[in-house]
């Protein structure tokens, strides 16, 4: 190893999106043939700070970035990805971004291929050469070995198990000759802990040979395990820029998540009465693509609130979407003594259950229509409110009438800010719009209330009204709500009890008050080894 | 200023420049001696002949099933219950409500089996549409030659068997609706008042149906499939009903169709019609995932005002027929400006 | 041979290939427009209407390899020929006395009148541009005179071009 | 089981086929036409419709769908003819000329097809459709007004007597099988318009060669997925244009192939049906409206124009009415798209749910936490183990 020669070098970083400060002054180095650990919660900076070294379109388009990024001491700005990737820089992302229908070689070369020119090529362009196939697998295999691992350059890559996808995406990185620095976002994400041994493996010989690395993962053992060094960003600051030796994945957690305990936890001292058990979950899986479930079981009491945080793609999300019927889901889910037939929204609904969804303009509003359509329409549809009944009842109006009504009462009483009821509901700003969507979900009136990132890309005051019209709700309704978040503090503000999620299954559950390293350990995805140690204690 | 601009951009250029056409030609018909009157009382005819199949656009629109290019399905209902009506022989208006009474079965099963069939290929309905629709068609051009039919006026003369082309309702119910409190001013100028209270009978009656619960999940399934899904909705439900209430229009259109024009037109007749009414409410206004009752009477007004005023004032102006050749550059035209527009596809 | 597009030399290179194509493209399109242009032969057994030659009593005439023509005194038939250069072969019936003639066509006149007796005596021109009297009116006259030729359905509201309204481009050859 | 569910796959991958052959095999007892006769027709129909047929693979191969939109270049084919007719240019020449004209406009008519679908993502074939209705008002415009008037017709044979449009049919005689005949192989009872085979075989290799070059597989990675070829920086609309202009330019040689050997021109009808008659011939082939190989034109061609040939002759007989033949042909090239293009939605709905399958369920209930995971760490260790 010939570390220590500096390559690449982040110097005094920072970067706002629109005044709100995303990344505060990011200084560190990365040294030729060095793995550098970067970790952090969701929203840390890790992509932002990806994306400005990548010069991707939107960080110009927001007003650039301040600071400097050096490669080899010299200042660079790159303008798209692909002058990143000339530079030598390469990207291996979360999703692959391979074509199935191709061959292991036609991927890791796609769009570099061997050519031989042909006569046609003065007729028509460059692009009339024929392909050297050859010299393609040859090249493909050269890829392959340098990686160290064993991949079929002729297999088509739908027929691949997921691990070798991943191979194929970093052979198609280390392919380009100039690559000198790879940066692996989450590349273990989707494999099995042995797959990502080899990758660790193969990763440990690339750096050998030279190759730079920034590996991204919230699963800290296989950061302590492949890194040299570590960085942490928390809340778009550098907290911890340390060599791995003697570093423990409780450190590295506690830097993660470590703040203080917000201080209005205190008058949350109050007396909780909870109710007997209302919603039981046993084994559920949930096929949501990005957000899988594979096995969960947990419980909520009445009158509870009851938390659900985790990183992302880690399928919290996934649980009230798949309660709630919204995507394919298994598994025994019990409301009070009723089982709930999952894939029927209708029947979830009529049980008394209600969604706020985290994808507000894809499911929870009608952008094209009005606040009274938005707001009254789930409660029209399922408990028969708002409509005229005619000629006995064969026929239903709408009640234009009551349903203004009932939308101005919530306009007033959430504070939404509009022109008039009738605004469309794309016309609304995102805080209000999901003001919107609690007004729907209350419109129904729910006995539990399922909310999924309620506070997800809105404003600080809006935030705070949302959270306190869920806790009026659970106060002075009595409705039992499952709030998901990937914001732990403000699981950890409201909740009487939050559960940590991690690939799919319940990492652990916490008392609010849990120490911050206790939550940041189960993101990790220490969760075995944590729940031997219970066990044994 | 800022505003106008807006507004322009939201109703496309497309039609702003059709609407001002056609009052160029309004303009232009005295000059060359174009009645007016006669004119707009042929407006106002074909209007009420065409309006229902426009109307039947609004639907399967609404509940985001997009253009019903099949709408020939439902053509071929009514032409069932058309030729069920004169094969009994029912006169007058027995005859024509008999036809759309014995039309209605057909244009429910019809239609729920269409629905079905656009329910599995969510996305692609449009291109599907179309070709069910010719293939239905071609299909009904065999049984027309083959079904038992044996009233004289419908068959074939030299054959004893199959069906004409050209079947003429005369001592049927030849303009049953159109005479009806019919009022002629002048010599050129009739109001087909019994024609038009139909068309806005079914108007007001789809009108009233999407204020209900029903229409109004419909909308919203158009509007946002994941939305009304999350709401309890099925989709799949709501579009099939859609998709029936379009072809049942289609039915009611033809005969409505069939009275004014005066004979019942088979086999390859009904391939033609859909492409004229997806390019009228499109002229209307309408786009591919919304359209309303204003954008079906502008936009039948609109399409079968040029379909008038071009021929006779065009044809007088520049001594020769491009009406036809005009015709399908601007309702293709329009219909492609429609289809090019962003929008976002349901899945 | 190889190159990018970026390498100036070759970008010239390619520049002249495009300017040679386009030139051989105009130039082929010369060519078949030489070579393939169809000219109607009248062929004519009269008299010179100057008198220098008299018709002949019975003659065979084929134009290149197609079928031989009678032609009688005062007769008058076509071929059809493509092209300019063509062998004419005539026969005298009553007496088997074979003449071979070569003839250039001009280009850009398609009607053209040969006389027999010209080429026979070797007289020039033997070959003249046909000016008729009137023009040809062909057997097809009339057929697009009503507008309904661009919408086989007839009546207004079914004509927007049928897509199985007209028959296939197929006959449906029995 | 499995051979069943196998059956039960290879049923639906290949229904259209199945479907097509079973109809047609029932209807030739019935039409009385003999082998030879049929066989003839084959060959013939095989010389003059292939051609067409091949020009709908490149965008299928860039993900583009069936190209209706290849009526633009059956029309610009038409020009070229009109062209070579009215400067009476004859023979395998004239053909020539006229493809030599037709080039540059299809290749204009195939941008603007390439610009208007790339601003149709996903709605591919219906706006393809569409836009062939629009270009034909277009064409009938300078067809029908702007010939003779505007743009000089020096020949008065092919103009309406009005003085200027041309004729609604137009007699090719000059250039009538010209190419058919330029090389015609007689064996038996049987003849073989070699020449024209051989263009057509010109155009296989050259398809086949162009998937070798690196445009071909551009358009292959475009066509399987737009986003990942965008990402590694292959310029996707500019490949997508160029995949409809190559289809539109064949399609016009196609369109001057299949003109010349039927020896007529409807005017203003010829081109309404061509794409119908070729997309219809490719999906019997047992293309999908995302995968189709040059057997698939061939098989198609024969398959569909077997049912051509004796569905008119079995109506007769079956049912005294050449009509019912007629209608049931197009009824079957119509239903057979929509059939097709029906199934092709449907399969790649279940192909996506059985892509899934794997992240349903939990395996093995309890011991839930290593079960789902299992799996694929299994196939992970086997791989490595190869």
């Amino acid at each position: 190893m010939e570390q220590g020669t500096r390559l690449l070098s982040f110097d005094h970083v920072s970067k706002d999106f629109y005044g709100n400060k995303v990344l505060h002054d990011v200084s560190f180095d990365l040294g030729r043939g060095e793995i550098l650990g970067l970790v952090g919660e969701n929203g840390a900076g890790k992509t932002t700070l990806m994306r400005i070294l990548f010069g991707m379109p939107l960080i110009a388009g927001t007003g650039g970035y301040e600071g400097r990024i050096c490669i080899d001491g010299e200042e660079v700005r790159f303008k798209s990805p692909f002058d990143a990737l000339d530079a030598g820089i390469g990207m291996v992302q979360q999703e692959f971004s391979l074509i199935p229908g191709f061959t292991t070689t036609e991927n890791i070369l796609l769009n570099r291929e061997s050519m031989r020119p042909s006569l046609m090529n003065d007729v028509f362009g460059d692009r009339m050469s024929t392909l050297d196939r050859p010299d393609m697998r040859r090249r493909a295999q050269a890829a392959i070995s340098k990686l160290g691992v064993a991949l079929d350059p002729d297999m088509l890559v739908s027929e691949m198990p997921v691990g070798h996808k991943q191979f194929t995406e970093i052979a198609r990185e280390i392919n380009r000759e100039k690559t000198r620095i790879l940066v692996l976002d989450e590349p273990t994400a989707v494999l099995t802990e042995s797959e990502a041994d080899v990758l660790i493996k193969a990763l440990r010989g690339l750096a050998r040979q030279g190759i730079a690395m920034i590996f991204i993962s919230h699963r800290l053992h296989e950061v302590v395990s492949v890194a040299d060094r570590i960085v942490v960003l928390r809340d778009g600051m550098l907290v911890k820029d340390t060599p791995v030796a003697g570093v423990s994945v409780r450190d590295i957690a506690s830097w993660m998540v470590g703040r203080e305990v917000s201080s209005d936890r205190a008058e949350k001292a109050e007396e909780r009465r909870l109710g007997a058990e209302m919603l039981s979950v046993e084994h559920l899986w949930v096929d949501m693509p990005g957000e899988t479930v594979r096995d969960m079981s947990f419980s909520v009491r009445q009158g509870e609130i009851f938390g659900i945080g985790g990183l992302a793609g880690q399928g919290k999300l996934g649980i009230p979407n798949g309660i709630m019927g919204l995507f394919p889901a298994g598994g025994t889910v019990r409301l009070g003594e009723k089982l709930v037939p999952l894939d029927n929204p209708r029947a979830a609904l009529q049980m008394g259950m209600g969604f706020v969804s985290e994808d507000r303009r894809g499911v929870g509003l009608l952008l094209d229509e009005s606040l009274e359509w938005n707001i009254a329409f789930t409660a029209m549809q399922i408990h028969e409110k708002y409509l005229l009944p005619l000629l006995g009842g064969l026929i239903k109006l709408r009640d234009e009438k009551s349903m203004r009504k009932l939308t101005e009462e919530y306009v007033g009483m959430l504070d939404i800010k509009c022109q008039s009821p009738r605004q469309k509901a794309k016309e609304l700003s995102g805080g209000n719009q999901q003001k919107v969507c609690l007004a729907k979900a209350f419109a129904i009136k729910p006995g539990l209330l399922f909310v999924s990132e309620p506070t997800r890309g809105i404003d600080v005051g809006a935030k705070r009204l949302v959270l306190d019209a869920l806790r009026r709700s659970n106060r002075e309704y009595g409705t039992t709500i499952v709030m998901v978040s990937s914001e732990l503090e403000e699981l950890r503000s409201i909740c009487d009890r939050v559960a940590i999620v991690d690939e799919g299954r319940i990492a652990g559950i916490l008392p609010p008050h849990a120490e911050p390293s206790e939550f940041g350990l189960f993101m990790a995805g220490e969760r075995l080894a944590h729940a031997e140690e219970a066990r044994g204690a | 200023m800022h505003n106008v601009r807006q507004l322009v951009a939201d109703f496309g250029w497309p039609r702003i420049i059709i609407f001002i056409f056609l009052v160029l030609l309004f303009v232009g018909a005295p000059i060359v001696r174009v009645r007016i009157d006669s004119s707009l009382a042929d407006v106002l005819n074909r209007f009420g002949q065409n309006g229902l199949f426009v109307l039947a656009m609004v639907p399967m629109v609404q509940s985001g099933c997009g253009l019903n290019f099949g709408l020939s399905i439902g053509i071929i209902a009514g032409l069932l219950g058309a030729t069920l009506s004169v094969q009994l022989g029912l006169h007058g208006f027995l005859g024509f409500f008999g036809a759309l009474l014995f039309s209605i079965p057909f244009a429910v099963l019809f239609g729920w089996l269409y629905g079905k069939l656009l329910n599995k290929v969510k996305g692609e309905e449009m291109t599907i549409a179309m070709y069910v629709g010719f293939a239905g068609v071609m299909f009904m051009c065999i049984m027309w030659i083959i079904l038992p039919y044996t009233n004289p006026t419908m068959i074939w003369g030299y054959a004893g068997k199959g069906l004409r082309t050209t079947i003429t309702v005369e001592g049927y119910w030849l303009r049953i609706l159109n005479d009806f409190l019919a009022v002629r001013i002048g010599e050129f100028f009739v109001f087909p008042t019994g024609l038009l209270l139909f068309v806005a009978l079914l108007c007001s009656l789809l009108w009233v149906f999407m204020k209900t619960k029903t229409g109004t999940a419909m909308t919203a399934v158009g509007s946002n499939p994941d939305y009304a899904r999350a709401a309890g909705i099925s989709i799949d439900r709501m579009r099939t009903i859609s998709v029936i209430i379009s072809t049942m229009l289609g039915a009611a259109g033809i005969l409505v169709y069939e009275q004014s024009f005066g004979f019942i037109q088979l086999y390859t007749a009904p391939l033609a019609m859909p492409l004229s009414a997806v390019a009228a409410i499109l002229i209307g206004g309408a786009s591919v995932n919304k359209a309303s009752m204003v954008n079906v009477m502008v936009g039948a007004f609109l399409f079968q005002g040029l379909l008038t005023m071009t021929p006779s004032v065009i044809n007088s102006a520049l001594q020769t027929d491009m009406s036809e050749v005009l015709r399908i550059i601007i309702s293709n035209g329009m219909i492609l400006y429609a289809l090019t527009r962003k929008l976002k596809v349901a899945t | 041979m190889s190159g990018t597009a970026t390498d100036p030399r070759t970008f010239a290179r390619r520049l002249i290939v495009h300017a040679v194509l386009l030139a051989a493209a105009v130039g082929l399109a010369a060519l078949f427009f030489v070579t393939g242009k169809g000219h109607t032969l009248l062929i004519d057994n009269k008299d010179a209407e100057d008198g220098s030659v008299q018709a002949i009593d019975g003659v065979m005439v084929s134009v290149d390899r197609q079928e031989a023509l009678e032609l009688y005194r005062g007769d008058r038939d076509k071929a059809v020929v493509k092209g300019q250069a063509h062998t004419i072969s005539i026969e005298v019936i009553a007496d088997g006395t074979k003449i071979r003639k070569k003839i250039r066509l001009p280009i850009g006149r398609e009607m053209l009148l040969l006389s027999v007796p010209k080429l026979a005596a070797g007289l020039e021109p033997s070959v003249v541009p046909f000016v008729p009297a009137q023009v040809v009116v062909s057997q097809e006259e009339g057929a697009g005179e009503s507008s309904a030729f661009t919408s086989p359905g007839g009546t207004p509201e079914t004509t927007i071009v049928p897509p199985g309204d007209a028959p296939p481009p197929e006959a449906p050859s029995p | 089981m499995s051979a069943k569910r196998s059956f039960g796959r290879f049923f639906t991958e290949n229904a259209v086929v199945i479907i097509f052959l079973l109809i047609t095999v029932l209807a030739v007892k019935p039409s009385g036409l003999s082998l030879t006769y049929i066989i003839q027709e084959m060959l013939t129909r095989l010389g003059r419709n292939s051609f067409l047929v091949l020009a709908l693979l490149l965008p299928i191969y860039a993900g583009m769908g069936l190209n209706f939109g290849m009526t633009l270049g059956a029309m610009a084919g038409q020009i070229g003819l009109i062209f070579a007719i009215n400067w009476n240019i004859m023979g395998v020449p004239g053909i020539a000329f006229a493809a030599l004209i037709g080039t540059p406009i299809s290749i204009f008519m195939g941008w603007v097809c390439g610009v208007v679908l790339n601003k149709a993502k996903g709605r591919e074939m219906v706006t393809g459709y569409i836009l062939a209705y629009f270009i034909n008002g277009i064409y009938q415009f300078v067809v029908l007004y702007l010939m003779g008037s505007i743009i000089p017709i020096r020949s008065p044979a092919i103009l309406l007597s009005r003085g200027y449009g041309i004729r609604n049919t137009l007699n090719l005689d000059g250039v009538r099988q010209s190419l058919d005949n330029l090389l015609m192989l007689k064996g038996g009872p049987f003849s073989l318009p070699l020449a024209t085979y051989l263009v057509i075989g010109v155009l296989c290799l050259f398809v086949i060669w162009f998937k070798k070059t690196k445009l071909g597989q551009d358009m292959r990675a475009v066509g399987h997925n737009m986003a990942v070829a965008d990402m590694a920086g292959i310029p996707v609309d500019r490949t997508r244009i160029i995949a409809i202009i190559i289809s539109t330019v064949l399609a016009s040689y196609g369109q001057i192939i299949f003109l010349q050997n039927m020896g007529n021109v409807a005017t203003y009808n010829a081109h309404d049906q061509t794409s119908f008659f070729a997309v219809a011939a490719i999906l019997v082939g047992g293309a999908s409206v995302k995968k189709a190989t040059i057997p698939n034109v061939f098989i198609g061609v024969v398959l569909l124009h077997l049912l051509f040939v004796v569905s008119p002759r079995a109506g007769q007989n079956l049912f005294d009415s050449a009509m019912i033949g007629e209608f049931f042909r197009q009824f079957i090239g119509y239903g057979v798209i929509a059939l097709s293009l029906v199934l092709y939605a449907w399969r790649s709905r279940k192909e996506a749910l059985r892509a899934r399958e794997g992240l349903r369920g939990l395996a093995v209930g309890a011991t839930g936490v290593a079960g789902v995971a299992k799996a694929p760490a299994g196939g992970g260790a086997g791989g490595k183990a190869t």
